[in-house]
């Protein structure tokens, strides 16, 4: 299969997200400008971490008006899996293909360390292959980043299944303590209606190999396969 | 030209009239008035190293690895498979104290720049700070202002911040210190240099447009600086734009990968002034330059603002002339400004025009090459009265109370509060991330190769001894890379001290590059950069004067062999023996145990027992690298008591220890040089103890790892301390106390 | 007991990051906008009601008198958004 | 061709994480302030003038409708800071 992984001016995780595509998972990955107009070819793709055009204004704000965003709306109409990865993940709710949005953390720091999170749905393409209830590790390295959506759209959300990570101990209690940003309900990650674009703020590339301390953040990318091939 | 106006001229350099007549002396000529303050910047002590360079000529630069020494914009080394790294380390002190955040984040921009222009890709930071104590407002306000500006530059940038370090003593309160060093990896056959070469070829500008900044400096009264506006409504500093720097990495990198390139610098320091005149120098050719071509954010810049603006996120390339437009479009991809200034010229002459006139004409050299001068130096008065230090005059509590306070004191307490605001993951190189001895990344295209960084420095050792201090802080910083199973590859230093026009300081500015050389040579490892920045007084100094200690900060890299064996430091596995490899005894003379609980430093530090403890760090080094100890953990501020505990608290276990006779202060927390608390599986004791025995390096059994809590009891009869019991849960708390 | 805007923008000739960057996101929504500017604006209550208090805060704490100017002005009550 | 001053502001009931820290943070050197709330300004020039188009450009980008409110001012010649 063939990803894509989007570089706008800011991005910083691109290159680490092909590496974990490319080297680790074995795919073939197109590095996708944020000025191309198509993602002909390609079966699912990334908005990786950073601080695409300073994040500026608000984070994500700028790089949802980028001429690639035409085509992901039109890949992710379509159906095909797209994953949006920490600043990735704020260009997505910001350019409306995800609900709610990203503050400040409740700290107010950026802060940079392994979290926790247990997968909610497995009715995304990258958690169709992780049972619900199993707890993944990968870190988190974000300013922004404690999700928020009014009450009642939370609670639509959930009942939807649309939540799909929250962040819990390393036993999968969803606990205060283990929130890094204060984010409502613990929310790590929410999908979209069709269940095919996912946003989360933890970084599972960062999580791909024994020798960076977690092999968990690999498993969505590998359910992706399964999950194209049951979609046939 | 008139006498009076000659000495209006001389003003404007700032600089002393002996300078002002050497200048006259090269060009043959007094200068214009821009070029005077052309003069007055490149001449000043921060771009010309006027009262180090002489000095400074002692450091051993060469190993067999090095490409490229100290002279260019970072040294360069080798380290196999076709790659090498390039690595130097700068300081921001003065800015910083004006303005926590943006002197920081324009330290950090600025350090990338210099490892951009060596071709290579910047991958990892360090930061090393110093500030008075945290329970002051002044220097809690300063700290968290600039580790929230490495933060915002490093985060926002896309270069992990693996390391650092934070100390803390009142001479800096009001002169903080911030070091920050960056390394980079670029391939053998790709590195890029500065001088530049072939008349016509183009001198390209790069990256962000130039506005007004940091000019408000030496050079320029108020009254001159623009008709109308106030000094007020002006920003004295610089800013920094993270995300245009991190678009200049990329288009720079791929501007060098066109081939087209064949010089490039950043513009730092004295801005266009300072690289033009360096390129030009180095190349031993000219330059022919039209300030009309230079992109700006303003409009009505003056040509001396143009000349010598500091604007962050600027390069300048020399680029064949036909191959020009190749690399300007690598940077007008990423969106930034290109534009072709001027050209290089045979004859080796430096001519700036603006709207037509010729403004600026002399030899690049003699803006690049700064008097050296030959200060006069004199052992500080009371020097040895002060190294006499009486240890039970040292008011200490009980050793269970001094060693909790001495876990909480912010020089030893974990620095998780700051390096959880670095992103220390970008990149995914980072095997070891902040929190060990030395961080450790792998090289993802050379594999299963690693580098270990750390950066280590003492002003209190140096404030006692300048030239033990810092071959002391040299063995620490090798000794923090064989905890992580690395050989040292190179140094980068950066040296902050007082004024050196003083006798006494600039004694301690010696000895400190007597002390770094000796330890080098000892260890075989070359000094490939640095910094010096003198002139770090204050109100409130302790040290000579009101100098803030003589602190020398030395960053070292070091090779991995294989990265999947990098050692690590808590104790891994219950019941493993724990050993101490090197000498039992330290000294209370100046260690952070004397200094925490008397005020002012006194003693002497120990020696550095230079052949031992390279023998001791090969030892360790070889020990981890063949697997034989399960953790290990060298000894540095509060001695053996305090490692013992870091040990305990990073492996989330308990231990049980009996430590050797002798004075109790000295035996627990003395300092001394390339000790180690390594743990090990009960089998491989043997082997440890002879291959400690093989480099001549004492082993001493001092118990085992296990249990809820850490039993601390000392050997010997009479005068030996009561046995202690600290819980696991009380040591983390302590340990874990530091909010910044 | 009075409210107080205080807003807070750059120095001239201080670079603006934020404010290039919103003027080139909203150029490329198609909006032609010059000379974008971006600053913070903090409202807040201060019980002794003294205008010179909020100055001295700014000069002290919110603002950044390097790089920043500010200016106060009374929210007066009705009159807000 | 005018110039118009853009304020916003996160909407009630949204945490405003930077107006607690301004509080705290005045609080420590002894300021009592109440109610502070942070937000952003964005100052500039739209050549075609319409204040209808500053308010689209607030829905559509310079504001996140869903957390935030926005007030648009004329910035009138003179009467600028
Ligand atoms: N300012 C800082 N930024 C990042 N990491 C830091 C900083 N200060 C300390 N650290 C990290 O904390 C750990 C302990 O630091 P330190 O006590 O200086 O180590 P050592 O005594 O082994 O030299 C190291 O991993 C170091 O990199
Ligand atoms: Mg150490």
């Amino acid at each position: 299969m063939i990803w894509g992984v989007v570089f706008f001016p800011g991005s910083n995780c691109d290159r680490d997200c092909v590496h974990a595509l490319r080297s680790v998972v074995g795919h073939t990955v197109v590095e996708v400008w944020h000025e191309d107009q198509s993602l002909d070819g390609i079966d699912a793709l990334v908005l990786p971490g950073g601080f695409s055009y300073g994040d500026y204004l608000r984070s994500g704000a700028i790089a949802a008006t980028a001429p690639v965003m035409r085509a992901v709306r039109e890949l992710a109409a379509r159906g095909a899996p797209v994953l949006g990865i920490c600043n990735g993940f704020q260009i997505l709710t910001e350019a409306g293909l995800l609900p709610g949005t990203l503050l400040h953390n409740a700290s107010l720091r950026f802060r940079c360390h392994p979290a926790w999170v247990r997968v909610e749905s497995d009715r995304t393409p990258f958690t169709a292959g992780l049972r619900p209830g199993t707890v993944l590790r990968m870190p988190v390295a974000h300013g922004e980043g404690a999700y928020f959506a009014p009450p009642a759209e939370v609670a639509a959300l959930e009942d939807a299944g649309r939540v799909v990570f929250r962040y819990c101990d390393p036993h999968g209690r969803v606990t205060p303590a283990a929130n890094p940003n204060g984010s409502v309900a613990g929310i790590a990650g929410v999908s979209s209606d069709s269940g095919n674009v996912v946003g989360l703020m933890p970084h599972p590339e960062r999580a791909s190999e024994a020798l960076l301390g977690s092999i968990d953040g690999r498993r969505l990318f590998e359910s992706v396969i399964g999950a194209l091939v049951g979609a046939g | 030209m008139t006498r009076a106006a000659a000495v209006d001229t001389a003003a404007l350099t700032g600089l002393p009239v002996s300078d002002y007549r050497e200048i006259c002396r090269r060009l043959g000529r007094d200068p214009n008035p821009v070029e005077a303050r052309m003069y007055g910047v490149m001449w000043s002590e921060h771009c010309g190293y006027k009262h180090s360079r002489a000095t400074l000529r002692r450091l051993p630069t060469s190993s067999p690895r090095v490409l490229t020494g100290p002279g260019e914009n970072a040294g360069v080394v080798s380290i196999g498979r076709g790659w090498a790294l390039a690595f130097k380390m700068e300081s921001h002190n003065h800015p910083s104290a004006v303005d926590p955040y943006n002197g920081a984040a324009t330290g950090v921009g600025g350090i990338i720049r210099d490892i951009l222009a060596m071709g290579a890709r910047p991958v990892a930071l360090l930061n090393s700070l110093r500030f008075g104590p945290l329970d002051d407002p002044r220097a809690r306000r300063l700290c968290s202002g600039v580790v929230a500006g490495i933060a915002g530059y490093g985060n926002a940038v896309g270069v992990p911040t693996v390391g650092g370090e934070l100390l803390t003593a009142a001479c800096y309160r009001d002169n903080p210190l911030v070091n920050v060093a960056c390394l980079g990896l670029v391939r053998v056959d790709r590195v890029a240099r500065s001088a530049a070469e072939g008349s016509g070829s183009a001198v390209l500008y790069a990256g962000a447009r130039t506005g007004r900044d940091g000019i408000g400096g030496a050079a320029f009264a108020s009254t001159e600086l623009d008709e109308g506006r106030a000094q007020a409504d002006r920003a004295s500093v610089q800013m920094g734009d993270p995300f245009t720097g991190k678009l200049l990495i990329e288009a720079t990198l791929e501007a060098l990968a066109t081939g087209a390139v064949t010089a490039i610098q950043d513009m730092g320091a004295a801005g266009l002034t300072c690289a033009l005149s360096e390129m030009a120098a180095r190349g031993r050719v000219g330059m022919a330059i039209d300030l009309d071509r230079v992109p700006l954010r303003e409009a009505g810049m003056r040509p001396e603002e143009i000349l010598l603006s500091e604007s962050q996120e600027r390069m300048l390339l020399v680029v064949r002339a036909e191959e020009v437009e190749r690399a300007a479009a690598a940077y007008r991809r990423w969106g930034l400004a290109a534009e072709v200034i001027g050209q290089v010229t045979a004859d080796p002459r430096l001519r700036v025009t603006a709207g037509g006139r010729t403004i600026v004409d002399l030899p690049p050299e003699t803006l690049a090459d700064a008097p050296i001068y030959d200060p006069p130096s004199a052992v500080p008065a009371g020097l040895e009265a002060r190294w006499r230090l009486d240890p039970a005059a040292v008011p200490a509590p009980d050793p269970l109370e001094a060693l909790l306070l001495l876990l909480r004191h912010p020089d030893v307490a974990s620095k998780r509060g700051i390096y959880e605001q670095y992103d220390h993951m970008v990149g995914v190189r980072t095997v070891t991330p902040p929190g060990a001895d030395a961080a450790v990344l792998r090289l993802i295209t050379a594999p299963p190769l690693g580098l270990a960084l750390t950066s280590d420095g003492n002003g209190r050792w140096c404030a006692s001894d300048p030239r033990r201090g810092s071959a002391l802080s040299v063995i620490e910083a090798a000794a923090n890379l064989a905890c992580a199973g690395a050989e040292p590859l190179a140094v980068t230093d950066c040296l902050n001290f007082g004024s050196p026009e003083r006798p006494e300081v600039f004694w301690t500015f010696r000895e400190t590059i007597e002390g770094i050389a000796e330890a080098c040579e000892a260890l075989g490892v070359p000094v490939i950069g640095g910094n010096v920045s003198f002139y770090n007084e204050a109100e409130g100094g302790e040290g000579h004067g009101r100098a803030v200690f003589p602190t020398p900060v030395v960053a070292m890299v070091g090779l991995l062999d294989d990265v999947t064996r990098a050692g690590r430091m808590g104790f891994a596995r219950e019941g493993d023996p724990i050993v101490l490899l090197g000498a039992p005894g330290g000294t209370l003379g100046a260690s952070l145990y004397q200094h925490a609980f008397q005020d002012e430093v006194r003693g002497r530090p120990s020696d550095p027992e230079l052949e031992l403890s390279a023998r001791a760090i090969a030892c360790v080094r070889e020990a981890v690298r063949s697997g034989l100890v399960s953790s290990v953990h060298d000894a540095s501020d509060g001695g053996i008591a305090v490692a013992l505990a870091e040990s305990c608290v990073a492996g989330g276990m308990g231990a049980s220890v009996t430590l050797p006779d002798g004075p109790v202060a000295e035996v627990w927390f003395g300092e001394g040089p390339a000790r180690f608390v390594a743990s090990l599986p009960p089998e491989r004791l043997d082997a440890l103890s002879e291959l400690a025995c093989r480099n001549g390096v004492p082993v001493h059994v001092l118990g085992h790892a296990g249990g809820p809590a850490l039993h601390l009891a000392q050997a010997g009869s009479a005068g030996a301390a009561d046995p202690i019991e600290l819980p696991l849960a009380q040591l983390t708390e302590a340990w874990e106390g530091l909010e910044v | 007991m009075r409210s107080f805007r205080i807003t807070i923008m750059l120095k001239p000739g201080v670079l603006d990051a934020p404010g290039q960057a919103v003027e080139r996101g909203l150029g490329a929504l198609g909006y032609q906008v010059g000379q974008v500017r971006v600053g913070k604006v903090i409202e807040l209550i201060l019980p002794d009601g003294e205008r010179a208090t909020a100055d001295e805060m700014c000069a002290r704490f919110l603002a950044n008198p390097l790089i920043e100017t500010w200016a106060i002005e009374e929210i007066v009550q009705g009159a807000t958004q």
